[in-house]
C-alpha cells in the first residue's frame, strides 16, 4: 500500500505534522496485553472487591435480567451499527426504536417519546431545558423543583442548565413524611415559573400527591415534569393520568429494564411528552412513514430540532444517545409483558415491604418518613449510617444509601430497597448482620 | 411486522413471571387503572421479531463502514467480556469506597493513560457521549473565565467544517457562536480568526485532524492568537484515532478536550450509543473539572482511591450524570487500552492513516475528486461528487444509496458543509486491503453506472429491507407511536 | 468467499497472540516442518466472516422450522445461561468429588426428574446423542441375555417406519434386524409381529408416539408379545415430546430407553448437534447401565453423590466416552427441567399435539392429504403429497423447496420410508398460531402455484443465497478439503 | 384452536391412549420455577463447589477461548439450525463445516476430515470399526492398542466395538518411560492385527516414538491410527508425516480448540483420514459442489454412507453430532492462525516444563518417566496421590489426576498439567501448597 502512495514508510503520512510536536514514548501507557491477560487483570482488579448482595436502590436497582435481552441486543447488526442514518440500511434499528417509543408513550400515558437520553439525571435537565422552551411565551426562566427529586439530579440539572440562566427553585419536603406536602406550595404561589417537577416515588421511595400537584402547577400556567422509575408504572398511575391532564413531559431512567447495575451505567434516559410540545424534544425521534414502493419503513424524523441540522439552533447538543441500552429495554418490555412487568413491581413492592418489617424489628431501627412508598424505604439508625454501610459490606451486603452525604441532619438515615430478586433468606441475613453489628456499635 | 400486531391478550413469555406480590397498604388513587399496553408475546416470538429486525441492519460485524467522523473500526469482543463479567455487571453504583478499590483503581488506571495520551494534567470520565464531554469543556472554559471574575467573554469561536455538536454545545453553554471560515487549503483561514478573537473571545472549539479530513498544520499559531486574547482552546477529539501516539492535543496548546471512547477506544456504536466521552484539562481548567472521577490517595504507603466529588472539588462545573457516566463503557475502554497497549496505540493512528491515504489515491485514480488533492489524508479524507451531480445529474446521495445495494455501507454525505456533494471517508485502522479495494471498486462501477443509466444509481438503493423513504411524510403526518388500527 | 480465501501470510488477530515460550528439550524428530495451513486473518475478518456466514442459515430464531422427529422447539435462553454459567465452565471433569457436590447433585436431581418422566427405575445420562442412547439400551439388553447365559438371540425386530439409527444400532450391537410392516392405520401390524418374534429375538426397537406421528395404541399387547418370547423392549425417546407428563414409557412396558434431550429438554440443535441422549432403564436392565452416572449415598444423614464407576457396577456394559457425556448439554436440560415443573411438563405433551393436530386440520381441508386421516395426530403428523406428484409432477421435494422461499423451513421429507412423498410436520408446542396459519396459507399458495405453473415449484428456490445445489457432483467429484488454485 | 378441531378439550385429543397407561402427577419433578428462580438454583448448587486453579489435562485443558468464538457460535442461526439437510436454507453451516474439514486435515497433514463425532473417546472406538471394515479384505478383527492410549479412551473403545467381536489387544508401555519402546512389539510380531492404535502425546504426556511405530505396522500390513491433541499439531509433526507414509486414520478430541471444560462436554471428536477409505468413514461429510446456476455451494455428501440412507448397511449408527463445538472450534482456529495456535503450544509446553521445575523441587516430588513429553507429566509423590488431590481442592487448586484409580502401582503418581493460562504465581502457589500438605502428610 505504501508503493501505491510513493512513500517509504507509514511515518512519511504524517509530514504535515510540525516536528515539533511529534510525541514521544508513552509513560502511562504499559505495554500491551493479549485478551487473555487484559481480561484476567480486568477481573483480577475486579474481583478484589467483595460481591455484595444488594439492597441499595436510589436511582439503579437490582432486577433480574432475562437472558435473552442481551443475546438478542450484542448481535453485532444491533451492536455496530451506527446511528440510524441511511435508514434504508438501518431498518431494524428504526423499527425497533419506534417500537420502544410506543413502549413508553404506553407506559407513561403520555403522546410522544423520544429514543433516548444519556440518563435520568441529564433527562432531567433536557426536559427543564424544553419546559423553558416550550414556555417562551410566557419567558420564565424560574424551575419550581421538589427537594424530594434524586439530589443527584438535582445537581446535574442545575450543572446543565444554569449556564442559560435558568433558576432552580427548591420546594421543600416535608420532615415526617418525606415528600412535598401542598402547604410548602404557598411560598410559591405568587411567582412565575416555567414547569414544577416532582418526581414519584420519590428519591426517598415515597409516593408524591401528584394529582393535587399536578392540578397545582396547571392552574397557575407551568408545565409539570414528572420523574418517574418505569417499572413501578407497571401499576403505579401514569404520568399522562395525573390530576386533570397529567403531566406534560416526563422523564426518567431506564435502567429498571434489563440494564445491569454495571457502577452505573450505561443505561439509559427516557423522555416523553404531550405531542404539541414534540417539537421542542431533544434527541433523536422516529417516524413510520412509507418508502417509494408505498411499503412500511421508518426514519429519522423531525431532524429540524437536532444540532447536525439546526447546529446553534438544534434543541440539544446532544448526538450520541444510548442505543444499545435501549435496544436490550425493547426486548425486555416485550419479553416480560403487561403482566411480568406487574408482577415484577408487585413482588418489589412485597419483597421491600419483607425487608422494612425485618429491619425495623432490629432495635433501635425505624422507618424515618410516614405515608405510602414504594420499593424504597428510609430507616434511622441509632449510629451513623455511612458506618454501618462500611460494616456490612464485610458481611456481604449493601446495606443501601447513606443519606447524610445528600442530606446534612440526615446522618443515621439509610435509604434501602428491595426488587423481586431478594430472597428471604438474604433479607435474613441482612437483618441478623444489621443486628449484630448494631450491637458490637453500642 | 411490528411487535404490537403479533400481541394476543392473555400470551406470555411465563418463565418471566414473579411470585406475584400484593400492593397491601398502596391506596387506589396512586394506581394504574388498566394494565399498560406492552405487547403480549411468547419469548420465542420476542426471539425471532429482534433476530429479524437485526438482521436488516447493516453494521461493522456485516459489512464495511467507512463512515467518515464516527470510526467505525472493530472493537474487540475482550473488552465486552471484561465489561460483562459479573464483578462488573454487578456493582451498584453507591457502592461504599471501602468495597471498591479494585474497581476504582481501573478507573483511575484509565485516567491516568488518557492523560498521557492526550498530554494533559487530569482526565474526569464522567461525559456519556462526545456532546456531553463538549458540554463540560465548554462549561469549564466559562468557569475558568468566571473564576478569573472575566465575566465579559461571550463568544465561542468555531470553524464553519465543525461538527454541528460544537455550536450547539457553545449555545448550551450560554455563549455566541462566532462561526469562521475553512481556508483552500482546509486549514482555519488565520486572517479570518485573528479578525475574530477579541476581548469578547471566551475560547475556540477545533478537531485537528479537521473534519475536512487534513491536519491543521498552523496550530501553534491557532493557538496562540487565541491564547493573546485571553481565550482558551478546546479540543473536539472526535478524531484522535488519527493521531493516537502520534501527537498529543495538549502539545498543541489546547486547554481542555474531549474523546470520544465509543470511536477511539472500543465500543462498537450500538445503533446510536452509548458512548462515553471523557475530559480532560490542562493544569488551569483542572479544578473545573465534572465530578465524580478518581483521586489516587495513599495510607500506609498503600494506594487508596476516592471519588473525587463536589466537596473535594468546590470549583467543579458540577455533576453531569446521576453517578459516574457510563461506567461500563469506560471498563471497555480500559480493556481495550490494556491490550493495544503502548505499541498498539501508535499503530492505531499508524494504519487508520495508511488505509486513508491508499483510499484517497486509488479513488482518485478512479477519477473522483478529492476535496483537497494537495494535502496528505489523515484518518479521513473528503471526495467531492459536485462534477458528477452537475454532469450527470447524480449526487451524493445517489452514490450513498447506490453503494448499499453493493454491499457497502455509505460514507458520511453532505458533512461538513462546506464541501458541497461530499462523502467523508474513514476506513479505520482495522479494515483489510482486500475491503478498501472492493469499495474503491463499487465506485468505480457506480461511476460507471451513473454515466450509462444515471436513473439506475437515482432509483437505488433496491436490494435492501426498504427502498428510499418518504422524509416529507414522516415530518409531515408525524407517526410516531403505534396506534392500532380503529383506535 | 472461503476464510482460507481472504488469508495473508504474516496476518494475524495480534491479541489472540501467547507469551512465545520455546520447545526446548523437544528433539527435531518430533516438530513439524512448516506451520499449519490454518487461515492468516484479522479478528475482523474472522467475525465479519462467520456473522455473515450464520445469515445464509434458516434457523428457529429466524424462521418456524417444523422439522418432523427433531423437536425444532424453542429453547430458552436462560438453559444457555445456567451452562456458561462460570462455575458451569471452568470445572474440570476429573475434579474430585470432594470438591464436585454441587454439580454432582444438579446431574442427580437432573436423573430423578427423568426417572419420573420415563417411570423407569435408574437413568445413566453419559450417552452424549439419540444414536449412542440406543447403542447403550441395546448393548444392556445384549448384556442382560449375555448376563442370563441366553445367548441365542441374535435378532432385534424393528418397525419399518423406525429411524435409520435404529436399525444401526442394533448393527452396531452386533444384531441381525428383522423389519416388520406397519399396518394400515399406522400401529404395528400385529401378526406380522407375532410372526417375526421368537426365541432368536432379543428385543424390539419402537417409538411410541411412532414416527408416522400417531400413538401405538395396542402398545401393551406388542409389549406382552415380545415379553412373552422373553424379548425385550426398547423405547426411542425422541419423540418423548408428545406424551411428556401424560403418558410414561415405562407403564407402557418398555424396559430399556433413551431421550434426546436436545429435542425435548433444550438444547438447540446447532446445526448438527450437540445432544445428550440419556438412558433409563427399569430394575431388569438397571445393573447394565452405561458408567459414569451419579449415585446418592448419605454420610452421618447428609447426601453424598458419588460416580458410579466400573467398580461399583460391573455389569455395566461400560463407558461411553472420555468422562460423562455432554455434561453441558445436561446442565441446560436440568435448568429447563426446572422452569418446567411438573405443570410445564404436561402442557409441552399438550400445546405440541394441539399444534400438531390443529395443522393436520387446516391442511386437509386446504386440499392436502393426511396419510392417517382417521387417526389423532400425536405432536406431528404426515401429509403425503403423491397425489400431486402423480397429478402435477410436482413432489415433496418441490413443495419443499419452495416453502424456503416463502420463509418456511421445510417439514421432514422423505421419511419415515413408507409413505411415498412424504411430509413429516412437527410444530411444536412454542409456535404460536399466526405461525402455524402462516404456513398453511404457504402451503395453500404453493398448491396453487403447482396446478398453474408447476415449473414455478419445481425450480425453486429462488431467494436463498443458493438454488438446488448438484448433489451428484458433490458425491461424484469429491470436493471435502479446500486446494488453494495452482496447488 | 379447539374449535377448529371440534374438541372441547386438549384431552380430547389423547384419546386413542389407553386409559390405564395414562400417567398421574410427576414425583420428582418440582412444581416450576421462573428463569430467575431456576438459573439461582444451577448458580447455588455449582457455587457450592469451590473454583479451583486448573493443573489437570489427562483429555480437557483449560486453554483461553477468546470471547469472540462463542459470541459468533452462538448466534440463533448457527445455534438453532437442524443438521444441515436442506443445503439451500444451510449454506452457512454448511460452508463452515467444509473450512473446519479443510482445517483439520491440514492441521492432521491428511487428506480428509469428517464433521464431527461426539468426542475423542468414542472417535477411537470408530476408528476402530472403520479400520476393520477398511481391512475387510484381510479379515482381521483384532487391534493392537498402545497401553499409553488414555485409559479412558479404551474403555470406550472397548464398550463400543465388542459387541461386534472385534479384540483389543494392549500394548504394553515400559515403565521407566511411559511409552511404547520397540522392544515391546516383539510380542506381537507373529500376529495379525487390522490397525495398530498410537496416542502422541500419550496419556502421560509422552512423545511416542510415532515414525519407527508407524514404520511397524505399515510393514506388517496394519493401518496405522493416531490419536491427538489438535492444539499440539501446531508444532509437533502431524500424524500424516508419521513414518514413512504417515498414518491412516486420525482421532481425537477437539476440546483444546476452544471448548470451555464445562465437566466433560459438549466437545467433539474429529476424525481425519487417507482418502483412499473416506467411504469406510462414519459421520458427516460436506462437499462442495455447484447449484442450478453454475455458483459455488456445499451439501452433504456421501451420504449413502449413514444411517438415514443406509440404515442396518450404515457406516456408524451416528446422526446428531457436535455442530456447535465444531463451530467453535473453527471460529477459534480462525482466530488463532498458525501463529496463534503455535504460540499458544509453545507457552503451555514452557509452562508445563516450569510447573514440573517448581513441583519436582518440592522434597520427595519425582518426575515419573523419563523422556520427551509435551506438556503433562506424571509426578511421582511419596503419598498417595488421590488425598493429596482432595487436600489440595481445599487449597482452590485442582493438583492433576491421580493415576491409582487406573493403573493399579501407580497410587503415588500425579498426572499434572500447565497450559499457556498458568501464571507463574499459580505455579508458585501450587508448588508452595504441595509442599505444604504433604509436610503435614509426613
Ligand atoms: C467531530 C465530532 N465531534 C463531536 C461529535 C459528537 O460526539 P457524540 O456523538 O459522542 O456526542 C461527533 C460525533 O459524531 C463528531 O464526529
Ligand atoms: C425417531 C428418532 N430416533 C433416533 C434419533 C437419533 O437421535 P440423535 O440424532 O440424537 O442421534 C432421531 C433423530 O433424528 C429420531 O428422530
Amino acid at each position: 500500500m505504501l508503493d501505491a502512495l510513493g512513500a517509504d514508510s507509514i511515518e512519511d503520512l504524517f509530514d504535515e505534522i510540525p516536528a515539533p510536536l511529534r510525541a514521544g514514548r508513552l509513560q502511562q501507557v504499559p505495554e500491551g496485553r493479549s485478551e487473555r491477560d487484559a481480561v484476567a487483570e480486568v477481573r483480577r482488579r475486579l474481583e478484589q472487591d467483595p460481591a455484595l448482595t444488594c439492597f441499595a436502590g436510589a436511582g439503579a436497582y437490582d432486577h433480574y435480567v432475562p437472558a435473552a435481552v442481551w443475546d438478542l441486543a450484542t448481535r453485532g447488526e444491533f451492536m455496530t451499527a451506527y446511528t440510524p442514518y441511511q435508514a434504508e440500511a438501518s431498518q431494524g434499528t428504526l423499527q425497533l426504536l419506534y417500537e420502544y417509543q410506543t413502549m413508553m408513550s404506553r407506559l407513561t400515558g403520555m403522546d410522544v417519546s423520544n429514543a433516548s437520553l444519556y440518563d435520568g439525571a441529564s433527562a432531567l435537565a433536557e426536559a427543564v431545558l424544553m419546559a423553558v422552551r416550550a414556555q417562551r411565551k410566557s419567558g420564565s426562566r424560574r424551575i419550581l423543583l421538589a427537594g424530594s427529586v434524586h439530589p443527584n439530579y438535582r445537581a446535574t440539572a442545575a450543572s446543565i442548565v444554569s449556564s442559560q440562566e435558568i433558576e432552580l427553585e427548591t420546594l421543600v419536603f416535608c420532615e415526617s413524611t418525606g415528600r412535598v406536602e401542598m402547604a410548602a406550595l404557598q411560598a410559591h404561589g405568587e411567582n412565575e415559573y416555567a414547569a414544577l417537577v416532582v418526581q414519584s416515588p420519590n428519591f426517598f421511595g415515597g409516593l408524591e400527591a401528584v394529582d393535587e400537584l399536578t392540578d397545582w402547577a396547571h392552574a397557575r400556567g407551568m408545565l409539570v415534569i414528572a420523574v418517574v422509575n418505569p417499572m413501578t408504572l407497571a401499576v403505579l398511575k401514569p404520568p399522562g393520568a395525573w390530576g386533570e391532564t397529567g403531566a406534560d413531559i416526563v422523564v426518567g431512567d431506564g435502567q429498571p429494564l434489563g440494564l445491569p447495575l454495571s457502577s452505573g451505567g450505561p443505561y439509559f434516559g427516557f423522555m416523553c411528552a404531550r405531542q404539541k410540545i414534540v417539537r421542542q424534544m431533544p434527541g433523536r425521534i422516529i417516524g413510520r412513514t412509507v418508502d417509494l414502493d408505498g411499503r412500511e419503513g421508518f426514519a429519522l424524523t423531525l431532524q429540524a430540532r437536532e444540532q447536525h441540522i439546526r447546529r446553534s439552533k438544534a434543541t440539544s447538543n446532544i448526538c450520541t444517545n444510548q442505543g444499545l441500552a435501549v435496544t436490550a429495554a425493547t426486548v425486555f418490555l416485550s419479553l416480560l409483558g403487561p403482566q411480568g412487568l406487574q408482577e415484577m413491581a408487585r413482588a418489589s413492592y412485597q419483597r421491600s415491604a419483607e425487608l422494612v418489617a425485618a429491619l425495623t424489628d432490629v432495635e433501635g431501627v425505624h422507618a424515618h418518613f410516614s405515608g405510602p412508598r414504594f420499593h424504597e424505604c428510609v430507616l434511622r439508625l441509632p449510629v451513623r449510617a455511612d458506618s454501618i454501610v462500611d460494616r456490612l459490606a464485610q458481611e456481604g451486603v449493601l446495606a443501601g444509601v447513606a443519606l447524610g452525604y445528600y442530606f446534612p441532619g440526615l446522618e443515621n438515615c439509610l435509604l434501602t430497597c428491595a426488587t423481586e430478586q431478594r430472597s428471604a433468606a438474604e433479607i435474613a441475613h441482612f437483618a441478623g448482620a444489621l443486628r449484630r453489628v448494631l450491637e458490637e456499635a453500642v | 411486522m411490528l411487535i404490537f400486531e403479533q400481541s394476543q391478550p392473555g400470551r406470555r413469555a411465563d418463565s418471566q413471571r414473579s411470585d406475584d406480590g400484593a400492593l397491601d397498604g398502596l391506596p387506589d388513587e396512586y394506581l394504574r387503572t388498566e394494565a399498560p399496553g406492552l405487547p403480549e408475546v411468547s419469548e420465542l416470538q420476542v426471539v425471532r421479531h429482534y433476530t429479524n429486525l437485526s438482521r436488516k441492519n447493516f453494521s461493522i460485524d456485516t459489512q464495511f463502514y467507512p463512515l467518515g467522523s464516527c470510526t467505525m473500526k472493530y472493537n474487540p469482543r475482550g473488552a465486552l467480556r471484561a465489561a460483562n463479567l459479573e464483578a462488573a455487571q454487578g456493582r451498584h453504583p453507591l457502592s461504599p469506597e471501602s468495597a471498591s478499590q479494585g474497581f476504582l483503581s481501573c478507573m483511575y488506571h484509565l485516567q491516568e493513560m488518557l492523560r498521557d495520551v492526550t498530554g494533559m494534567a487530569a482526565v474526569s470520565l464522567s461525559p456519556m457521549a462526545g456532546a456531553q464531554g463538549e458540554f463540560a469543556g465548554v462549561a469549564m472554559i466559562r468557569a475558568y473565565h468566571e473564576a478569573q471574575g472575566d465575566t465579559g467573554r461571550r463568544e465561542i469561536i468555531v470553524p464553519d467544517s465543525a461538527h454541528g455538536t460544537n455550536p450547539a454545545t457553545a449555545v448550551m453553554c450560554g455563549y455566541k457562536v462566532r462561526e469562521i471560515p475553512t481556508a483552500k487549503d482546509g486549514d482555519v483561514d488565520i486572517e479570518a480568526l485573528r479578525a475574530a478573537v477579541g476581548p469578547q473571545t471566551a475560547g475556540l472549539m477545533m478537531t485537528n485532524p479537521s473534519t475536512v479530513g487534513v491536519f491543521e498544520r498552523r496550530i501553534e499559531e491557532v493557538a496562540s492568537i487565541v491564547h493573546g486574547v485571553g481565550g482558551l482552546l478546546y479540543y473536539d477529539g472526535a478524531n484522535l484515532n488519527a493521531i493516537l501516539g502520534k501527537v498529543k492535543p495538549g502539545d498543541m496548546g489546547f486547554d481542555v478536550l474531549h474523546m470520544n471512547l465509543h470511536k477511539t477506544f472500543a465500543t462498537p456504536h450500538g445503533g446510536g450509543g452509548p458512548g462515553s466521552g471523557p475530559v480532560a484539562a490542562n493544569e488551569r481548567l483542572r479544578p473545573h473539572l465534572p465530578v465524580p472521577y478518581v483521586l489516587r490517595t495513599e495510607q500506609d504507603g498503600q494506594p487508596v482511591f476516592r471519588w473525587a466529588d463536589d466537596a473535594a472539588c468546590p470549583q467543579s462545573i458540577g455533576r453531569l450524570s446521576a453517578f459516574m457516566g457510563n461506567a461500563g463503557i469506560n471498563l471497555r475502554a480500559y480493556l481495550y487500552a490494556l491490550m493495544l497497549g503502548r505499541e498498539g496505540m501508535h499503530r492505531v493512528g499508524e494504519f487508520a492513516t495508511l488505509n486513508a491515504n491508499y483510499m484517497a489515491k486509488r479513488l482518485a485514480e478512479a477519477g473522483f475528486d478529492l476535496a483537497y488533492p494537495k494535502r496528505r489524508a489523515t484518518h479521513e479524507f473528503i471526495v467531492t461528487l459536485q462534477k458528477q451531480a452537475k454532469t450527470l445529474g447524480v449526487t451524493a446521495m445517489d452514490f450513498a444509496k447506490r453503494l448499499l445495494d453493493y454491499g457497502y455501507h455509505a460514507p458520511t454525505t453532505y458533512f461538513p458543509l462546506l464541501v458541497p456533494e461530499c462523502f467523508l471517508i474513514e476506513p479505520t485502522e482495522t479494515e483489510s486491503k482486500e475491503e478498501l479495494d472492493g469499495f474503491i471498486a463499487a465506485m468505480a462501477s457506480i461511476l460507471a453506472e451513473a454515466r450509462e443509466n444515471a436513473d439506475l444509481v437515482k432509483g437505488a438503493p433496491y436490494t435492501l429491507p426498504a427502498k428510499r423513504l418518504d422524509d416529507v411524510r414522516a415530518a409531515r403526518e408525524l407517526d410516531l407511536v403505534y396506534q392500532p388500527p380503529g383506535e
